[in-house]
């Protein structure tokens, strides 16, 4: 059940050219959340920007979440001006989180660019769980390559690849997945730009891989209200096509996204 | 001594002028999480269709300054499951239910108009005529919207008003030359009340992608950006007509509703705010209150209407 | 190598394809204060009636959410003094004049063009029809601004035309139903371009006060609040027209221009964001410039009505 | 001439319950600008409020110019924000300034409220000038009554007024002015609340006074183009009987002025 709280800002660091790191007191948010869930943080106090930005709890620790967000336009701009002991109004836990499941034999996660955001949470989690995934993140370049400390310091093997080649290999995502051969004991956990997350799972699926693809849509509400953050599912029944990131996701099997009809032209 | 709040709307009694504009609150359930939605004067709905539709294609939505554009497309569960799934909450809330309804003919509305009130699922009915004339939408230039021809205007609310008994709200579009047209035509076929206003048209490209931001190309316009055009047409049209104007467009807060109040509405939405705050409709509840209190105003009904020139 | 900026609107050569918005501009020499507007592609006059006007009485302005309402009821010396006084520093300058006019008939309208083409006071002419209708402005109700009824657009556009020889771009208002009736009758009535948008009507009131903010009453919405609206009027146009469309409704940076631009303009106008920043226009043309540079785009032709589907 | 300048925040700092002093480092604006001229300061970096806010010049000082100024809503509440250090953009000097004109024997300000933002500037002109004025301050309580050590060092006769008593007489400044006796030898600054100002140049024409008032009205443009920020004149040709407070004034000789015209009920 979601709240909208007043928090307090315990910090908000920056972590790499563009990046930040936000952490606020939350106790009623940090005690329902759940990795891979988000928050939906009020960054202007003037009526501009006029919608809140959505952002994935980077981590869950004890009273308090943290984000880790790039700065893309005005809203992160003034996201990243907020100063420790300010206050900032979020509104969370949102959405369904990654299923966190010891049954399956294998755990691998990719991520890319900012999509690392949700998985330092989903780690600790796994970890608790007895599970220590393998980790692949990728990036345009060295700068970008986040996070690695976290995961290392959580023992998982780490796969590095940058498009310039500037940092690990240079590769995408998808062909570092490839190599490193999943197959159908394996659950793959996925978050980055859409057609990252279009290429990986296609290679998860192909090898018989469980895939779980956190995505990403313009959001208003947040709760499941406007409808204005679907994308097209494989459902046949008109009512049921369009699937909301907000509530039904962002989490997904990537089997039930219909792939075909996302047009990546739209996106940047 | 606590002023009075309550208001009624063409049949409709409200404990507080202030519902929610449709499309923004969902079925009320969503925004149940966070305040006690029964606090509200009324929940509106979401439109509700003859049959469930997916709507439009994302994207769907794109922030502007001081507001957003939606093209939602009228993405909706259908009537049949409105009233297994989404009504009985409301009902069980006790909270009045104002169902918007869409169609494409005037039987569609009516044939909604009639199963609503024959199912109890709403306390009156509100018919969004901002819909597809299937008549002049086929010529390429005018009216495409029904709203927007008066005649048909008449047509659909007769229609609506021949199915049920519950009080009939038309809601209409902004993107005319003169709003008193058409909410004159929806007085004189015997709508209850007027619903304005509906979103502007509008539309956003990507100077990057050079696409349009929205895969529909254009969309509604909402949000405080739309308050000053919205508040000339509620002025316009309650001086013009007998029944009242439920008021919407860029409310935010309870100074805004006042303005609205004071243009002749005689009840407000709150729309895109409640995305910006999920519990804006209650604040503004509480600060009309507040408002009465500071001005000693016994009667929110002494505010309607008194603007002075 | 430099791209090229430069278009032709219907005639008038503009060695860059930014003007400013009637009335936001004064008559150019209060800007030259902060930037040489001869690097404007052209100067646009605030509107010149035949006698001098006095204007609407205070208060003439509020602000909005994202923009402000004004009602100054076309204040301005009138053509005698524009053509002694104001025309010969913009000469002087050698920036291109794109004169706006207003009357109240037809002759007037014609007679205002006659005289600026005789004393080299324009080098295109831009009639503002959202002047109110004479007769229609009588009925209480339906359209009340020439601009509101293709017909009289067309008479209007037909006067002044046979007045000049100047180029004449015929400026719209958006308070219409489609914005292509308009601007198609302008089109056949043979003006050589249209200007939209002009301002949205809107009103706001003072809740304390219980008055409206603007002595007018109602006032007209300017400022980025209403891009999405003109963007989305500016495709309409450009897409049913052969004749070129200025566009403008705010537009604050280049990149808003380039929207325009994508959506069919051949030209813009920046307007009350010249208020905010007094060079706004001067940063809209270098930042189009880096844009075609950063884009490899050789000829800013390339991008007029190039938005993809 | 005026400028547009991104200006250097010397100090911004809260000086009553409402009120702050900012001071900006200005070298082109200060080496322009005259007492009673004003600037447009841009209080957001985001859209909203859209437009500058008009500030009086407080005082002109070397390379600077420091405006006094009162929390009214959204823009004057971000421009209390600002920090030092930071910097803002002004658009000035602007506006005709009050004239200084050494042969009236007797200089008597008036200033009601906030209203004496622009006085400490034009005492400083005065007194090179070899002028030492009196000065009437008045305002609803005690805490609004500012700028008096200001005036007191440069040797003013002060006298002081609020509305409740709590400091000064309790009168309004009308009548105080009404007392002091000014006559035609006498020239009377005036700058407050429309209502003020008006009853205020009432009593000081009565004496026979020459009487400068500093006008306020909804600014867009601050520079003469937009013609919102207009008062009636009791000029009688139809295009010059309105006349724009940002370049005509801020200050007019009363005389000039349609106060009969002047709708009070739209002033709060
Ligand atoms: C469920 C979810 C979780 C997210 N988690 C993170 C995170 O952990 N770290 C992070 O850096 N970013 C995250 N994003 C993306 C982030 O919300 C956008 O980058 C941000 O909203 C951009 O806002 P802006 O004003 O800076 O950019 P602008 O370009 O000014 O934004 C303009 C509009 O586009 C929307 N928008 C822009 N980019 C995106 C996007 N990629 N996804 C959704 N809306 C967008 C904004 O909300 C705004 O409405 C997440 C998005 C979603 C949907
Ligand atoms: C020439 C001139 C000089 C001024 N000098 C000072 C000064 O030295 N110190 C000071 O505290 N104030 C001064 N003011 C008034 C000051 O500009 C307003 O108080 C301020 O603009 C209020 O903005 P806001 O956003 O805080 O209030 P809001 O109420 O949010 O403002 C809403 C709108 O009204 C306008 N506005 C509100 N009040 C006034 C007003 N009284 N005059 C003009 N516009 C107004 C704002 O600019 C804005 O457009 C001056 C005004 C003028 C015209
Ligand atoms: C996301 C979204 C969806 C909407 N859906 C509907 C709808 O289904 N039916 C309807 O009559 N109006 C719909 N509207 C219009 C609103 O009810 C309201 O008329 C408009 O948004 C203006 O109010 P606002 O500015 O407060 O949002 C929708 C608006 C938004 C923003
Ligand atoms: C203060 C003000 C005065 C205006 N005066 C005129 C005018 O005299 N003639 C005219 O055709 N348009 C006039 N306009 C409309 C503008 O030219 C323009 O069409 C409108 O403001 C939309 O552009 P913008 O949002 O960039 O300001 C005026 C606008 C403003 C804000
Ligand atoms: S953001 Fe509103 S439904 Fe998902
Ligand atoms: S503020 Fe624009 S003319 Fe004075």
């Amino acid at each position: 059940m979601p709240h909208v709280v007043d928090c307090e800002i315990l910090a908000n660091e920056r972590v790499a050219p563009e990046h930040y790191r936000m952490r606020v007191r939350a106790p009623k948010i940090a005690a329902a959340a759940r990795p891979g869930q988000f928050g939906m943080f009020l960054v202007s106090r003037g009526l501009y920007p006029f919608l809140r930005r959505p952002m994935s709890f980077e981590r869950i620790a004890g009273d308090g979440v943290s984000i880790l967000y790039k700065v893309e336009g005005e809203g992160t701009r003034l996201l990243s001006q907020f100063a420790q002991g300010q206050s900032i109004s979020v509104q969370g836990p949102l959405g369904n989180g990654f299923s966190v499941d010891p049954s399956f034999a294998r755990h691998i996660i990719v991520a890319g660019g900012i999509g690392v955001a949700p998985f330092p949470g989903l780690v600790d989690a796994l970890v608790s769980a007895g599970i220590v995934p393998e980790v692949i993140i990728a990036a345009r370049t060295r700068d970008l390559i986040l996070c690695t400390e976290d995961f290392r310091r959580q023992g998982c093997k780490l796969y590095i690849a940058t498009d310039d080649g500037s940092a690990g290999e240079k590769a995408f995502a998808c062909d570092v997945l490839e190599r490193v051969k999943p197959d159908a004991e394996t659950r793959v956990y996925v978050c980055g730009p859409m057609v990252m997350m279009r290429t990986t799972s296609d290679v998860a699926v192909a090898a018989g891989a469980d895939c779980q693809v956190s995505l990403e849509a313009q959001m208003a509400c947040g709760d499941g209200a406007c409808l204005g953050c679907v994308v097209e599912s494989k459902r046949k029944q008109e009512g049921e096509k369009m699937v909301r990131v907000c509530v039904d996701g962002p989490v997904f099997d990537t089997r039930t996204i219909d792939w075909d009809a996302h047009n990546l032209a739209y996106d940047r | 001594m606590k002023p009075n709040l309550s208001t009624n709307v063409g049949g409709l009694e409200l404990k507080n002028p202030v519902t929610v504009a449709s499309g923004t609150f969902g079925y009320g359930q969503e925004y149940d999480q966070y305040f006690d939605v029964a606090r509200l004067g009324a929940v509106t709905t979401k439109s509700i269709s003859p049959a469930s539709r997916a709507g439009n294609r994302p994207p769907r939505l794109v922030e502007t300054p001081a507001g957003l554009l939606n093209a939602i497309g009228l993405q909706n569960v259908g009537i049949d499951a409105y009233l297994s799934e989404k009504a009985p909450f409301l009902r069980e809330k006790g909270v009045p239910i104002i169902a918007n309804i869409y169609g494409h003919s005037p039987d569609e509305y009516a044939e909604l108009a009639r199963r609503l009130e024959e199912a109890d699922g709403a306390d009156a009915i509100e018919a969004n005529l901002s819909c597809p004339n299937v008549h002049d939408a086929k010529t390429a230039r005018g009216a495409t919207l029904v709203s927007q021809i008066p005649d048909a205007v008449a047509e659909y609310t007769r229609a609506v008003k021949s199915a049920t008994r519950l009080p009939v709200f038309v809601k209409l579009s902004p993107n005319v030359v003169d709003i008193r047209d058409p909410a004159l035509a929806a007085q004189e076929a015997g709508a209850d009340a007027v619903s304005l206003i509906n979103t502007l048209l509008g539309m956003a490209i990507d100077s990057e992608t050079r696409r349009p931001r929205l895969a529909n190309i254009v969309g509604g316009l909402s949000g405080p950006c739309i308050r000053p055009v919205a508040l000339k047409m509620v002025w316009n049209a309650a001086s013009a007509l007998t029944i009242p104007v439920i008021g919407m467009g860029g409310i935010c807060e309870a100074e805004d509703a006042i303005q609205f109040l004071l243009a002749g509405a005689t009840a407000v939405a709150v729309g895109s705010m409640s995305f910006r705050q999920p519990d804006a409709a209650l604040r503004v509840v509480e600060g009309i209150a507040v408002y009465l209190e500071q001005h000693e105003i016994a009667d929110i009904r002494e505010l309607i209407g008194a603007m002075e020139l």
